[in-house]
């Protein structure tokens, strides 16, 4: 049975701690962009953790919520492509092929998430910081679009490993830097076909709501509200 | 630094790496044979343990091939060899339990630092100029030896190290015992030694105590970023993070008591806000020790709430209660700490264990550098007292005097820029390694590992230079320990009791837990705010100021990147007139600070904070004059029977400086999720 | 008409002078107008080889592909062998012929002999090839890098294009989506 | 009543043709460096990255696209214009329609030119255009930007044609007075025209179909253009208006841009025989028309977004409305509404001059307007926390220049090399083919000269 990738994020685990994002730039050979272009909007962070104050001193309660490529079934960001540099695969992943991408930045307009990020120069280590660059991972070049791709070099390993091994890929055998990172076990990621792994379990809670659900984009993470109590 | 820097083609884009013949450098300089068996493209894990704060967490280090440039017999080529590529939890590891903390997982960047040193170092400019040039191993060794001969009284030797570093800090409590200079001073900006004293006191444990949190029903911290930066803050995440929903039907309360909000009080239910230093009172209050109404004079917070707060505890049992950070920064610290272990025992107190480890206090001393005055020799060891102590306690000044400094650090930071000699570390995961957690797990106990990677560099274990000097002196000495490897897998624990060496034991004699009014510096008048520095999560006290990833980290609360910032309550900053990013002037009485502003809605009116961890004289390309030191705005006020820093005791007065200047990065576009609903239609 | 402007605009760039990058910073960036040409044309000169390897030679006397390239089984990357891996047997055989001399000559001085790729994607083609998978499906060696047998410097008989590659996938109903190769 | 001879209308209109003067050369260079400065900038683009615009995350579209909607709203002047006046025989339009066709030949090319410039690697622009390739891989079909590809080049086709069959018999006029080269040319240009009957009833069937046929071509063209935007779900983006919304700004801002074209012929090549108070008064009271469409769709637009108050839209509404984009905002409604109206409805102050006020503030105002629905939209979408905003960079505000520069270029080296003014069909009416037109109401005949 093919795969469908999914994750459920919950926000009452989440302490806005950031290992996510700084584990998401280890494993990805996201650039650092320097204070000159973080400053000018163009700081690439695959999955950040958005915060949001709600009320007024001393009655203010914050509210944090890592938000990602969302790995729409029904992507806004692919129709739109007109090279099909961002499509979707067969396990359900909103792909992005840099190779095929000529830059319209279409599919990041497109996007209501915002999660998209744009090589707006080549990307520099100064030696030898490339010595840590992930081998796995495209370093990805001016001019093309480059997003969260639930760390699909994992997922590939974890595939052939298992093929190799003549059998099925295990519930939470496959994890995305972000997952893996998280000490307070705020992100899990796992297989949405299979009703038994523990990102189904946790999709069904009743405290799962999809971010911008009204926009009909089919989210593959669910988020799970922060509970209140008095 | 500015990538227009370069001229560079993208008129069409892509390196051929892989492609000989493409006019690529790469391929233009000669390969070494490489010294170890390659398996290309397949990655091997190993552990490690992770050196940046002491909370001891045991790393899991994927290790995989890469060219590296590198230098033999003078000749400049690359060598491929089996390096670190990622820094993930170790998941048997009883802390870490297979997560990470943000300033973990970049600690990788401390190999692979462009600025790294990558030889000894002599000065060759004026002190704190930071102008070195390399010398060999040889010479270095040699120099130091010589220096340390030269030296007719070994009292005159002095060193600064950080403490809890597991046997590291055995090895210089050792050198010092056996060379016959004082114990080493052991100096960290947000320390926590109150606590350890108060719980010598309570619990006869002179150690932080683990929080089984992951069974509580209700938990009440005062002032402990337990979430963000206080403590073993993996574990502790770990295990709120089961408190909230591991549990069936169970789901933990967490309320936090704090004058400005830290992430901690972010993902708390409750956030309580109190007058800074009154933790206290409000904890004796919470256990039915102090008088209610009093209460809510001295602290600030409603009786209602605090009886709200004490009948829950009373009835969500199990229940537990933390203390540290700022509320232990005042000068009636130690009653805080001995109040909320008043509360804690009032609680049953079954969720506050011991780890198995043996207790260690650094440095009791009202002014811990003040040896420094009559030192002719000074060993710095991953300590930065020039950035991180108060300006009044002149270390810079007492380092000028200092004739001869050599330093173990592996980058020119803004104390090391004053050595005469830099003998640069290996990094973590080139040399031996171990820690002794304090707290975290009960069951953490010391652990050691060895290097997942060859040097990249011509640096040194400092135990084994330090081991080689001590061997190579007039009258040879002999550490325990024949090299690092011996040293890390010592089981011989690393505590050092260093209250012999400066004894001033908790007074026993007034009943500590008698409310005092905290003492600030600055009268009110002349300096109307409270200010409060705190560690920033990033950068902790400042030492991760280097990495680059950590610099453009968005801070969770502000997210703020490659910037300082003061934090500002809206209404004030309406009032003076300051929005986001505007520059502000503040005024302590130790000097000012120019720094863009952040309107945080978290604090009191009376209230500004600032993270330490910016501001450096000398710290890389990455953290040189970036930003202001908060550190630099510290009265030196203490605790006066532990003699640590208060630094959260320090008053100042803040007026708008200017327009903003765009020194202020923040990555998030609005503050709030709706801005419009108060829009009237 | 946008062809010329293209055009125009690629000469234009090729002729302006053109400063390195700094070699102290690593990135994608071509160092030169000419590798950018290169590669937007897909033009790739020929390997030059140090020592012309002879394939056929090894390959006769009954040595396995994989007795040298030995990783290719258990990873990625198949893998130019090092010095090291030579020596093993030429330590003893053959070793007062001219080339291996120079052979023993780069082992003595602890440097590898600069072989030049003769396969390999350019970075821009962002192609993540895996050799294990294609050898545990029976791929012969031959069907991408043509019979070694019949060549001394090994040449690129093969051209790696994504046709070649697909057609491949197609006929052997192996995985087909971009990400089984692009990410 | 006065009436021009053949002769001196022959004589006029080819005058520029024949004679040059400095000033010609003069404005050439000036214009040209221009656009060379335009063109090394793009280079300079290309060589230092894309960041050297202002585009930032999330405003990821912005001066660019700008141009290219307003460039392909330009372009409507012409063809659509003269379409619709050559199929209601207006007989005012004969001086007109050339300038106006031309308009859209060129200012189609400019247009179409951004959607390559703002491209992140323009090398690899032509994975745009279907061809087989062993990659086996089509552009997709599903995205607007391949219908905006398939829409303009249809579009710069039809309109090419469209402005190229009147001038054959302009060309072999030419032809026949001119020697040498210049007649070797234009005889290839004219086809081989004789001014047979046959070729006469030919040339007016050609383009009775072409007027047909261009019409559905231009509106289609810019409602694809709107669709590149009401396709995303980005607020403010995503209405079901935006094809005729945009469709009338097109119409609109053409009408300007060919009145602004017609006063500056009628100026430097002292066409003022040709070129009546009574052309600009009539294309006035089309572009007071347009205006208030304008308006009222922008009003239709405002007006739902409010009433239906949802946040995301509302996030936008407000900071253009009022917030950081507001200023912007009202110098459009002033602009495009308030100016042109006040001038356009008194009949005193519909003079020409009165006419190219109006017209330059209606293109300001309209190029506001693509900027507004670009940019504000962008760095105000639905998470709050992504929100971000957008400054020009120099190589930005040079193209846009650039491109203004390369459209005067093109139209005064076109008037050199072309007679701007179509003159067989001014000397239609007593043209032998005359027969072929419906007797119109009104002819507006030559030489009078109109109050």
């Amino acid at each position: 049975m093919a795969h469908k990738w999914g994750m459920a994020i919950d926000q009452d685990r989440c302490t806005g701690c950031g290992a996510c994002v700084t584990a998401c730039h280890a494993e990805n050979n996201i650039p650092t962009v320097g204070a000159s272009q973080a400053a000018r909007g163009r700081a690439m962070h695959w999955i950040r953790v958005e915060r949001y104050w709600e009320g007024e001193f001393p009655d203010v309660k914050l509210k944090f919520r890592p938000v990602m490529c969302q790995q729409c079934d029904a992507a806004p960001c692919e129709p739109v492509c007109p090279t099909y540099a961002s499509h979707h695969t067969a396990e359900g992943l909103n792909a992005q092929v840099y190779n095929r991408c000529i830059g319209t930045r279409y599919c990041a307009n497109a996007c209501p998430y915002n999660v998209r990020f744009f090589d707006f120069f080549n990307p520099e280590w100064p030696r030898p910081l490339d010595a840590q660059l992930n081998p796995d991972v495209s370093i990805r070049e001016v001019g093309v679009m480059e997003k969260c791709t639930f760390c699909v070099q994992r997922i590939t390993a974890g595939e052939i490993q298992a093929e190799a091994e003549k059998r099925g890929v295990k519930d939470g055998e496959i994890q995305p830097a972000c997952a893996q990172s998280c000490s307070a076990r705020a992100i899990v990621f796992g297989d949405l076909n299979d009703p038994e792994s523990a990102v189904s379990r946790l999709a069904r809670q009743e405290r799962g709501t999809k971010l911008l659900e009204e926009l009909g984009t089919l989210p593959k993470i669910t988020y799970l509200a922060k509970q209140t109590q008095a | 630094m500015d990538r227009r820097d370069f001229i560079k083609l993208t008129a069409v884009t892509g390196t051929s790496a892989a492609l000989a013949s493409c006019g690529n450098p790469e391929h233009q300089l000669i390969r070494f044979v490489p010294d170890e068996d390659i398996t290309p493209g397949i990655a091997e894990w190993k552990p490690s343990v992770c050196p940046i704060c002491s909370a001891g967490c045991g790393v899991n280090v994927r290790v995989m091939d890469a060219d590296v440039r590198t230098v033999r017999s003078g000749q400049a080529g690359v060598v491929r060899m089996n390096v670190a590529k990622k820094l993930e939890g170790l998941p048997t590891d009883p802390i870490s339990r297979g997560g990470l903390c943000a300033r973990g997982q970049a600690a990788i960047q401390i190999t692979y630092h462009p600025d790294r040193l990558a030889q000894p170092m002599k000065r060759d400019g004026a002190r704190g100029s930071g102008s070195f040039k390399p010398i060999s191993w040889d010479e270095a060794i040699a120099e130091l030896v010589s220096k340390l001969d030269a030296l007719d009284d070994r009292k005159a030797l002095a060193i600064v190290t950080r403490p809890h570093r597991g046997n590291r800090d055995a090895l210089f409590a050792a050198f010092a015992q056996r060379v016959g200079a004082p114990a080493p001073i052991a100096y960290e900006l947000f320390s926590d030694d109150v606590l350890r004293h108060a719980n010598a006191a309570s619990y006869g444990k002179a150690q932080l105590p683990t929080y089984d949190l992951a069974k509580a029903r209700y938990v009440v911290s005062f002032g402990a970023d337990f979430l963000g930066t206080w403590g073993s803050v993996v574990a502790q995440n770990a295990a709120f993070g089961d408190m909230r929903q591991a549990r069936p039907g169970v789901r933990g309360k967490l309320v936090q008591v704090e004058s400005r909000m830290t992430t901690t009080g972010a993902s708390a239910d409750e956030w309580v806000p109190v007058k800074p230093g009154t933790e206290g009172v409000l904890a004796l209050a919470l256990a039915g020790k102090h008088d209610i109404a009093d209460a809510e004079k001295i602290t600030g917070v409603p009786a209602k709430k605090i009886e709200r707060i004490a009948k829950e505890l009373a009835d969500q049992k199990p229940a537990v209660a933390i203390v540290g950070g700022p509320a232990l920064a005042h000068t009636n610290a130690l009653f805080t700490a001995t109040a909320v272990n008043e509360l804690n025992k009032a609680l049953g107190g079954e969720l506050l264990g011991f780890a198995s480890h043996n207790a260690q206090l650094s440095t009791l001393s009202a002014q811990p550098f003040a040896a420094l005055a009559d030192a002719k020799l000074l060993l710095v060891d991953e300590a930065n007292p020039v950035y991180g102590a108060p300006k009044a306690w002149k270390v810079r000044e007492a380092l000028e005097k200092i004739p001869y400094i050599a330093s173990f650090s592996r980058f020119v930071d803004d104390t090391t820029a004053y050595a005469d000699l830099i003998l640069p570390d290996h990094s973590f995961l080139e040399s031996w390694t171990d820690a002794a957690p304090e707290s975290g797990s009960l069951d953490a106990k010391p652990i050691s590992a060895g290097p997942v990677m060859k040097p990249i560099h011509d640096t040194r274990a400092t135990a084994d230079v330090l081991i080689a000097v001590a061997g190579k002196l007039k009258t040879p000495v002999e550490l325990p320990w024949k090299n690092g490897e011996e040293l890390a897998k010592s089981s011989q624990p690393s505590t050092v009791d260093r209250r012999q060496a400066n004894p001033a034991p908790p007074s026993a004699g007034r009943q500590p837990t008698e409310w005092t009014d905290p003492h600030f510096d600055g009268a009110a008048s002349d300096y109307p705010m409270h200010f409060l520095p705190y560690a920033s999560p990033a950068f902790g006290d400042g030492s991760t100021a280097h990495l680059p990833w950590l610099q453009e980290l968005p801070d969770p609360l502000t997210s703020a990147m490659w910037s300082s910032w003061i934090e500002i309550n809206p209404k004030t900053a309406e009032q003076m007139g300051i929005a986001d990013g505007d520059l502000v002037d503040v005024t302590s009485s130790q000097g000012t600070l120019r720094v863009p502003a952040v309107v945080f809605p978290g604090i009191a009116p009376d209230i500004v904070a600032m993270p330490v961890g910016q501001g450096h004289e000398h710290y890389t390309r990455y953290a040189s004059k970036r930003g202001a030191n908060a550190a630099s705005l510290l009265a030196p006020v203490t605790e006066p029977e532990t003699g640590t820093l208060a630094w959260a005791a320090t008053r100042v007065k803040i007026a708008r400086a200017g327009d903003a200047d765009g020194s202020l990065i923040l990555f998030a576009g609005e503050k709030y999720e709706k801005p419009h609903d108060h829009e009237t239609r | 008409m946008r062809w010329v402007v293209m055009a125009v605009a690629l000469l234009a760039a090729a002729c302006g002078s053109q400063g390195q990058v700094s070699d102290d910073v690593f990135t994608p960036a071509h160092r030169t107008i000419a590798a950018a040409a290169r590669d937007y044309f897909n033009v790739r000169p020929a390997a030059q080889q140090p020592i012309p390897f002879p394939h056929k030679t090894h390959l006769a006397k009954g040595a396995e592909c994989t007795d040298c390239h030995e990783t290719v089984e258990k990873g990625p990357i198949a893998g130019i062998p090092s010095v090291k891996t030579c020596m093993v047997c030429h330590s003893q055989i053959a070793t007062t012929k001219p080339l291996i001399k120079e052979v023993t000559a780069y082992s003595d001085k602890g440097i590898d002999i600069p072989w030049q790729r003769v396969y390999g994607f350019s970075q821009e083609a962002h192609v993540r090839f895996n050799h294990a998978p294609h050898i545990r499906a029976k791929v012969e060696c031959a069907t991408c890098h043509g019979d070694l047998k019949q060549m001394t410097v090994a040449e690129r008989a093969v051209d790696h294009t994504m046709g070649f590659c697909v057609n491949c996938h197609r006929q052997k109903n192996a995985p087909n989506d971009c990400l089984t190769c692009h990410y | 009543m006065s009436h021009v001879s053949h002769e001196r209308l022959t004589a006029d209109l080819l005058r520029p043709l024949e004679q040059t003067s400095w000033r010609f050369y003069l404005l050439v260079a000036f214009l040209g460096s221009i656009v060379a400065m335009g063109l090394g900038t793009w280079m300079y683009q290309m060589y230092m990255g894309f960041g050297m615009t202002g585009i930032n995350m999330p405003v990821y579209w912005a001066f660019y696209i700008t141009n290219f909607v307003f460039w392909i709203g330009i372009s409507h002047a012409g063809t659509l214009i003269s379409a619709i006046l050559r199929l209601v025989n207006a007989g005012w339009r004969r001086p007109v329609t050339r300038c106006a066709e031309v308009i859209t030949a060129f200012a189609l090319m400019i247009g179409a030119m951004f959607p390559i410039i703002h491209l992140g690697r323009p090398w690899l622009f032509f994975w745009l255009m279907p061809y087989p390739s062993q990659r086996l891989i089509w552009p997709n079909f599903r995205s607007p930007l391949v219908w905006d590809f398939f829409a303009i080049s249809t579009y710069l086709t039809g309109s090419l044609l469209f402005l190229f069959l009147p001038m054959i018999p302009d060309f072999a006029l030419i032809r026949d007075r001119a020697t040498g080269i210049r007649r070797r040319i234009y005889g290839v240009l004219a086809l081989g025209w004789r001014g047979t009957t046959k070729q006469w009833h030919r040339l007016e069937t050609a383009m009775q179909i072409m007027a047909i046929a261009i019409i559905p071509v231009a509106v289609s063209v810019h409602t694809i253009v709107s669709f590149d935007f009401s396709m995303a779900p980005v607020p403010m983006w995503h209405s079901t208006m935006f094809g005729p919304y945009f469709v009338a700004g097109a119409i609109f801002s053409g009408i300007a841009g060919l009145i602004i074209a017609m006063a500056s012929l009628r100026k430097f090549l002292h066409l003022e025989a040709y070129l009546h108070p009574v052309h600009f008064e009539n294309l006035g009271k089309l572009l007071l028309m347009m205006s208030m469409l304008w308006a009222y769709f922008i009003f239709a637009e405002r007006l739902t977004t409010w009433f239906g108050n949802d946040t995301g839209e509302m996030n936008v509404f407000y900071v253009t409305q009022r917030g950081s984009f507001s200023p912007l905002y009202w110098t459009m409604v002033v602009c495009n509404l308030v100016i042109p109206f006040t001038i356009l409805a008194l009949r005193w102050l519909r003079t020409i001059a009165g006419c190219v006020v109006a017209s330059f503030s209606v293109c300001i105002g309209m190029w506001l307007e693509r900027f507004l629905i670009v940019v504000p939209s962008l760095s105000h979408k639905y998470l709050t926390y992504s929100w971000g905003h957008y400054r020009p960079q120099p190589v930005e505000i040079m193209i846009t220049i650039a491109t203004f520069a390369a459209m005067t270029l093109l139209y005064t080296l076109f008037s050199k090399f072309v007679p701007i003014i179509s003159i067989w069909e001014l000397k239609a009416g007593d043209h032998p083919s005359a027969a072929l037109y419906p007797a119109p109401m009104h002819e507006h005949k030559l030489g009078e000269t109109h109050a």
